[in-house]
């Protein structure tokens, strides 16, 4: 699964895409990456599929761009 | 005929030039049916913070993404207002205080469609776009822009 | 120090061009307080009349009331808006459809006060001050121009 | 007393600019216009009296700039 990061989060990654193992959806895939990463907990950020922003707890397919986008400050 | 629009691209890497402003305006003397453009400049600020004083500013996009929703918001806005035209160009990479990052432009027959267009395009454009800005501080620093 | 205003020439003998837009944007490079700029920018429509259609608009004023009545909405808005800057130029003598007749500009840190203080300028030109456009039609007639 | 004249206005008068009798206020300024200019009563315009406009009956002092104005259309 390809998983892209933006701003601070690219940051505390330290890679602006990763490739890591499939999750089922985006409470499981959040989990694991707030383990990974625990820098993370302390952001907002939300989560876009296929370049959408979803809500809530969302299924992910294998062949999905997943994308962990922090607080938006264009302008 | 209704014409089919799809995404354009709307960066343009770095600061945007007063002069393509001028030549986007001029772009507009041909199309006799408009009677008032509206236009939003953001400017970058060199704004005092705690950590330092801001020097410029580094803009990344979700590229793909911020495109995608650019032309949503063109679609809904074009079929919210009668427009004639409509124009969003944002920068990516590094914009230094005092220039230019972001120019919208909206054209219509009477001034008052113009005006209220351009306006919701600004507040869209700021709250639905995936892009960042990071503050480059005077002293090497960095600071992630907060949007209010 | 508060800074004491004095009317300011407003008028443009014909169209104002793009350059002159741009050069006004550039000129504000170095004020690295502001971030936001409205520009709203008037433009003369080729409307068809029954007595003909509209191939240009030739412009008078009563200028020094006009520019007594320019500098009072001036303060009034610097008062109302917090601004950085503010410029309005307003076209006399023969504008040609396509061409720009009327140019304000407001800036401010934020944008909402750049945006709502544009806007309610451009009403109070319209309405207050004492121009007249006598609109030049096709066939060597001429309409006085009447605003909505 | 100068009295100024503009847009349509100027085209009925045939001039920008004439000297006229002193009249003391507005009302018989008016009075005096459209019988001279017929065209005058089928026109709205208001008055400016020294670069102000005025409304109602309003009296002139002999060295007063008067200035007929139909309604704006700058823009």
């Amino acid at each position: 699964m390809k998983l892209l990061a933006f701003g601070k989060i690219a940051e505390i990654i330290g890679k602006q895409e990763i490739e890591i193992e499939n999750f089922p959806n985006t409470d499981i895939l959040v989990g694991y990456l707030q383990q990974q990463y625990p820098a993370l907990k302390d952001l907002k950020f939300s989560i876009a599929i296929d370049k959408k922003q979803v809500s809530g707890n969302v299924s992910i397919t294998t062949d999905a761009e997943v994308a962990l986008l922090p607080p938006f400050s264009g302008g | 005929m209704e014409k089919k629009r799809t995404p354009k691209n709307i960066f343009v890497e770095g600061a945007i030039s007063p002069d393509k402003i001028a030549k986007s305006i001029a772009n507009h003397s041909s199309k006799t049916d408009i009677g008032g453009h509206s236009i939003f400049l953001g400017q970058v600020r060199a704004d005092e913070k705690e950590e330092g004083s801001v020097v410029a500013i580094d803009y990344t996009a979700y590229q793909d993404m911020a495109l995608q929703q650019a032309f949503e918001i063109r679609e809904a806005i074009f079929a919210k207002y009668p427009l004639t035209c409509m124009h969003i160009y944002h920068s990516l990479g590094e914009v230094k205080t005092g220039e230019i990052c972001l120019f919208v432009f909206t054209s219509s027959k009477h001034r008052k469609a113009a005006i209220d267009a351009c306006e919701e395009l600004v507040e869209r454009i700021k709250k639905e776009l995936p892009i960042w800005g990071k503050e480059i501080l005077n002293n090497e620093k960095s600071k992630w822009k907060v949007n209010t």
